[in-house]
């Protein structure tokens, strides 16, 4: 019967509008995210960086800059101390591979939806923020890494948070 | 019923004045500073998919539209007739009944005609 | 319920008699019913503005909820205000003219498309006093006036100097103009029942039973055709936006654009309140003052211009016309014809149990009558697939865990 | 699963039709002399017992010293698949012959090789630029390209 | 105006108009860009003009390593970008001989069947919206891809930029609250396809604006290298996953929707039933599937051997082919990518000459494609 197939999708229209919405309205409900959302920001943990440079080398962007020089004391195995460690978080697309690259974990993916800045200068984050920011996330989180391991402890020590650094953009 | 049509030119004054007020309202609100206007060379281009236009579009266009406003304006017509045929149809009785038939009768042919010269399909 | 009946009487008799003791004697009567008509003038005309607001509204919550969304939320509770924050961005955003258009048509389009919108509802009555005018001609008042438009589309369609508003202004040469004629004979109908043109006195013959239900062809073809004049889905081929951006009004924008929106509003409002008027018995209704009834009516069949809005694609241009010319126009003479036989037969009023053999007649006619549009309805299978692979596709998964 | 024909056996095929179109034969292709590889194409598409009806992909790499296009072709009805080589020489106006008159697939495929790889088509009815616009100089995907 | 011919006949004499339709247009999906022109409404030329995306993904591979080439494919066609990822990794594992473990090709088989159904489901809407249903049956399409996006989501942390599979398996294991969350979806999803059969299927105005429109005969189909849902339409079963399977696709009972004509109307349905199909393969692997590494030991650097591979899989839109060369070292050194969309594109001016400006945009949304994957 000719008409049957335009009523049928008529039905169809009318039972949605007694449905629940499946829409999310924003700023008043979040949607839960999983535990390895690649978040628009990257924490970064001084301690656990060796300053092996596996990140900046994974980084198909090279938005990571990394400048380290060895420290301490031959006899008791070298380390080597980070001078530099800078993400440019405007130029990075969030593909992970920084995190999948660390054999030490000590970056990590996650963080807050809303991360907007008013200029391109805040998403340039160097290691101060990077960890005044890891230090804001562990203490926001129960001290948990954003991959879900504890973190080894609170420590009292004042979290290290870096006056703001003039920064080259020709570098 | 000469009121009536009063009405309707007073209120025909008060219809168009309204769409009238309402070009100029933004009008004058340009004036205060509340309403932009940058006119740029790009922004003031023909709107076509973003790309520039290519030969005018005062052309003359297919006439395969104009069919049918040549076909209304013959139904329109016959429409006008119908109607104080339809107001007194309950006084004209039979009489009304078979003199439309026979009126619409003739009208039809001439449609069954268009439609057999395919005047009505749209090739 | 009473002082709600006799509200707005009151409230005007008040406004007189304060007027009369206000204005010294030697000014004449006349004064206080310019005065008294020009402030109802303001009312009416004002009412599809305010109306459309409340329109728009209501479509964009209706569609998102049709669409299993939300809709505007966030403007006011219930994002209420959502249309007058529109309407205050529309004014105040910038008016872009571009070059190569015709400015003086360019400009006149919008007030040429809106002001017979307005005036459409001069002649329609809210109540069984509440009216502007009283025209013997009414309804054929409102489909001449409302014809207009057609030319005010085009206008705007060819001044823009624009492609794609020219295939919306030819569109609209074709579309608007084929339509009006299965609309005017569906009215026919209506007017050879009622033996009027006055719509005061259509609604005042409805008063047992509206008229759907002894014109439920004419109301299908004039449903159908007043969503083509309006450019309603599924034929909004004007201003179908896959295809020629906004059609006639793609280069307007601000107020204009806002105009033309603005009238395509009112006029859905003013033919859902001609609709009522026709077929369902107007103001007419237990309970609620008339005016309420018809808004009530109106509101009832925008959602049903809503809902077909959110569910149909569209027609091509061809299928409209097809439409119009094969199918709306010999079904509506047919319609014509039909009920003069009956009005003939039966002098004094049509039986009431011509109800049922109105719409078996009608249901028939369509049947007959579809044949002739080569629409093509039948479905088919890509797959073979029967029951068995459906049931295999819709079996449940257990578990959970691996 | 789609099986790759024995390169041996079709190229010794190919040398009974066209005695010097193959130039190498080895691994899972056919290396064809450019001259002939409308000819070969041509054969390989009309062949019942071949019936390579389809072109899947036609590919341009930069070695340097020469170009080699790779075409891979599919038979639908046989469910196999060969893969035809041939090279292109000279950096300056390397070109090949055109299989659109064989496949309509290879229209759009040896517009974008000549548009990235600057390698003509000879016989190709509308060899335009694709993806870049007509006054771009050079052609991005060689090795030596530097930038515009 | 009237003008008197030769042949003293009275002809009114009308102009071709010519539009540019794209690249900013509501409906060229993209930024595509038709140079049509119409005598009317009839198109009598069209003429496809590319490039306004185009960002050379295939040189940009050449100076990324192999992994990092993963988040290239990404970009090609970003709504199926588990199905590019796929078709990488396996070219790229056959130039470096890795073989991935089982569960990394089942949780591959499962990512790109859910990825199909996500695509299909995007080009289904859009053709819909295209055909000027204002937005509803995709409203409800965006509903369940945004499920599907959910669970890729939990399994790796993106929504659009998957980057999730690795050459050598995937680059992580499903998380514990994945299998719960896929059990509920995959038990909806064939409510849901029956809704949008309900609402579009039997749609006497779909019908006639589809059926025996822009009809792609199987010979033209095959002779263009016309792949995918196209293909089938025409009435060619063809299917990488039947016919060169890859993966563990042999290991599943599935069909493969094949239409009569080749119209709009079997592009169509054939995206409505392949969805159909995909939950079914779904429902098998999540059955199958054996626990156990999800990755295979590989070098993080790979050096393949000289020499060169090719790998296609049965993305969304048609086969999607991966050429890759290498040179031994850590980039590849030629990564020719075989983009169904832009190849499918060859019959377009055939395929929409002579029908109307209202069936151009169906037919071209008929074609479903992607302009991330057509200029790449």
């Amino acid at each position: 019967m000719y008409g049957l197939g335009i009523a049928k999708g008529m039905i169809v229209t009318f039972k949605h509008l007694f449905r629940k919405p499946f829409t999310v309205q924003y700023p008043e409900e979040v949607v839960p995210r999983g535990s390895r959302f690649r978040g628009y920001e990257f924490t970064w943990y001084e301690d656990r960086c060796t300053g092996c440079a596996s990140c900046a080398k994974y980084c198909p962007l090279g938005t990571i800059n990394i400048v380290t020089h060895p420290e301490g004391d031959p006899k008791q195995g070298m380390d080597y101390a980070i001078d530099i460690f800078d993400i440019d978080t405007g130029r990075c697309m969030f593909c992970g591979l920084c995190v999948e690259a660390c054999p030490y974990e000590a970056i990590q993916a996650g963080g807050p939806l809303d991360d907007a800045t008013y200029d391109f200068e805040s998403l340039y984050r160097d290691k101060h923020k990077l960890t005044e920011m890891a230090q804001e996330h562990l203490h926001g989180h129960d001290f948990t890494y954003p991959n879900g391991k504890q973190a080894p402890q609170p420590d009292e020590k004042p979290l290290h948070i870096g006056l703001p650094v003039e920064r080259d953009r020709t570098r | 019923m000469l009121a009536d049509y009063g009405y309707i030119g007073i209120y025909l004054l008060l219809a168009t004045l309204i769409p009238v007020s309402m070009l100029l309202i933004p009008w004058a609100l340009s004036f205060v500073g509340v309403k932009p206007h940058n006119p740029t060379p790009v922004k003031l281009e023909t709107y076509e998919s973003g790309m520039r236009t290519i030969g005018g579009s005062w052309i003359r266009f297919n006439f395969r539209y104009y069919y049918f406003a040549l076909l209304f304006v013959i139904f329109d017509v016959e429409v006008v007739f119908l109607f104080p045929w339809a107001v007194y149809l309950d006084k004209l009785k039979l009489f009304g009944l078979i003199e439309m038939g026979i009126f619409i009768l003739i009208l039809m042919v001439g449609y069954a005609y268009a439609w057999r010269k395919k005047a009505l399909e749209w090739s | 319920m009473d002082w709600f009946y006799e509200l707005w009487p009151k409230l005007g008799e008040a406004f007189r008699g304060w007027l009369e003791s206000a204005l010294p004697d030697s000014i004449e009567g006349w004064v206080i019913y310019l005065v008294l008509g020009l402030l109802s003038m303001l009312v009416i005309v004002n009412l599809p503005i305010v109306g459309v607001m409340a329109m728009i509204y209501m479509e964009r919550r209706l569609l998102g909820r049709f669409q299993n969304r939300l809709g505007p939320n966030r403007v006011g509770p219930f994002g209420i205000l959502q249309p007058v924050a529109d309407a205050i961005k529309i004014m105040t955003k910038e008016d872009i003219v571009p070059n190569g258009v015709d400015r003086i048509v360019f400009n006149i389009a919008p007030i040429v498309m809106l002001t017979p919108i307005l005036l459409m509802f001069a002649v329609i009555p809210y109540g069984g006093d509440t009216f502007l005018t009283n025209l013997n001609v009414g309804i054929l008042f409102i489909v001449a006036i409302t014809a207009v438009d057609t030319i005010a589309i085009f206008m705007a369609g060819w001044s823009s100097n624009n492609k794609y508003a020219l295939f919306g202004a030819m569109r609209a040469v074709a579309q608007l103009v084929s339509y009006e004629i299965p609309l005017l004979i569906a009215i026919l109908g209506v007017v050879v029942i009622t033996g009027t043109m006055n719509l005061n006195e259509i609604v005042a013959h409805q008063s047992s039973l509206p008229l759907i239900l002894f014109q439920p062809l004419g109301f299908v073809i004039f449903f159908v055709a007043i969503s083509a004049e309006l450019n309603r889905s599924p034929f909004d081929l004007l201003e179908a936006d896959s295809e020629i951006i906004a059609g006639f009004h793609t280069e307007y924008s601000g107020m204009k654009f806002g105009m033309f929106q603005l009238a395509e509003f009112a006029a859905l409002m003013g033919y859902s309140a001609v609709i009522a008027t026709l077929y369902l018995s107007g103001w007419e209704g237990p309970g609620l003052p008339g005016y309420l009834w018809l808004f009530v009516k109106v509101f009832f069949i925008f959602g049903i211009f809503v809902w077909t809005r959110a569910t149909l694609p569209r027609l091509r241009i061809d299928q409209v016309m097809a439409l119009a010319w094969k199918f709306l126009l010999p079904l509506s003479f047919l319609n014509v014809a039909i009920t003069a036989v009956e009005v003939v037969v039966w002098e004094n009023g049509l039986p009431e149990w011509l109800i049922p053999v109105n719409i078996v007649i009608g249901a028939g006619l369509v049947a007959i009558m579809h044949r002739g549009l080569n629409f093509q309805g039948q479905t088919r299978q890509v797959v073979p697939s029967g029951p068995e692979r459906l049931a295999a596709i819709n079996r449940p998964v257990g578990g959970g865990t691996e | 699963m789609t099986t790759q024909l024995d390169v041996e056996k079709l190229s010794k095929q190919i040398q009974q039709q066209f005695p010097d179109a193959v130039q190498d034969a080895q691994g899972d292709y056919i290396l064809l002399k450019s001259d002939y590889l409308a000819d070969v194409a041509r054969y390989c598409h009309d062949t019942p017992a071949l019936a390579l009806h389809f072109l899947s992909s036609v590919t341009g790499v930069d070695y340097i010293d020469y170009f080699e296009l790779v075409y891979h072709l599919v038979s639908f009805e046989h469910n196999h698949s060969i893969v035809l080589k041939t090279r292109a020489y000279g950096r300056e106006d390397p070109h090949v012959p055109s299989l659109t008159g064989i496949w309509q697939g290879a229209t759009l495929q040896e517009r974008e090789v000549y548009d990235l790889m600057g390698i003509r088509f000879t016989g190709h009815p509308y060899l335009k630029r694709i993806f870049l616009w007509d006054t771009f100089q050079g052609h991005p995907h060689r090795k030596d390209f530097t930038g515009a | 105006m009237v003008k008197t011919n030769g042949d003293a006949k009275l002809t009114l004499k009308t102009e071709e108009v010519m539009v540019n339709i794209g690249p900013q247009h509501p409906s060229t999906h993209g930024v595509f860009r038709m140079r049509v022109t119409f005598d009317g409404e009839v198109v009598t030329e069209l003429e496809p003009i590319f490039g306004y995306l185009h960002r050379g993904s295939e040189k940009l591979a050449e100076e990324r390593t192999y992994t990092q080439v993963i988040t290239l494919t990404d970009r090609l066609d970003y709504l199926a970008s588990m199905s590019n990822n796929l078709a990488y990794v396996l070219a790229a594992e056959k130039l470096a001989g890795i073989q991935p473990p089982e569960r990394a090709m089942y949780i591959r088989v499962i990512m790109a069947e859910l990825m199909r159904i996500a695509s299909h489901c995007m080009g289904l809407g859009f053709f819909i919206n295209d055909l000027g249903a204002l937005a509803t049956p995709l409203m409800y399409m965006f509903r369940e891809r945004e499920k599907i996006l959910d669970l890729f989501e939990l399994v790796c942390g993106a929504r659009i930029t998957f980057s999730y599979m690795r050459i050598g398996g995937v680059s992580g294991d499903l998380p514990e609250e994945f299998m719960p969350a896929l059990v509920k979806f995959i038990n909806e999803m064939p409510g849901y396809i029956d809704e949008y059969e309900a609402l579009l299927r039997e749609n006497e105005i779909l019908i006639s604006r589809t059926k025996d429109i822009a009809i792609l005969t199987a010979e033209k189909a095959i002779n263009a290298s016309v792949t995918g849902p196209m293909l089938r339409a025409s009435g060619v079963p063809w299917d990488l996953r039947k016919s060169d399977p890859y993966e563990v696709y042999d290991r599943f009972d599935f069909d493969i929707p094949v239409g009569s004509t080749g119209d709009t109307y079997d592009r169509f349905l054939v995206r409505l039933e392949e969805m159909r199909e995909s939950v079914l393969i779904v429902k098998q692997a999540m059955e199958q599937i054996p626990s156990g590494p999800f990755r295979a030991l590989a070098p993080a650097l790979i050096h393949p051997p000289v020499g060169e591979a090719y790998a296609h899989v049965e993305a969304p839109k048609g086969e999607l082919g991966f050429y890759l060369v290498s040179d031994n070292s850590i980039a590849p050194y030629r990564c020719k990518i075989r983009a169904p969309s832009f190849i499918n594109l060859t019959v377009l001016r055939d395929l929409i000459i002579g029908w109307k400006l209202a069936d151009l945009v169906v037919i071209f949304g008929s074609f479903d494609i992607n302009m991330g994957e057509v200029d790449r």
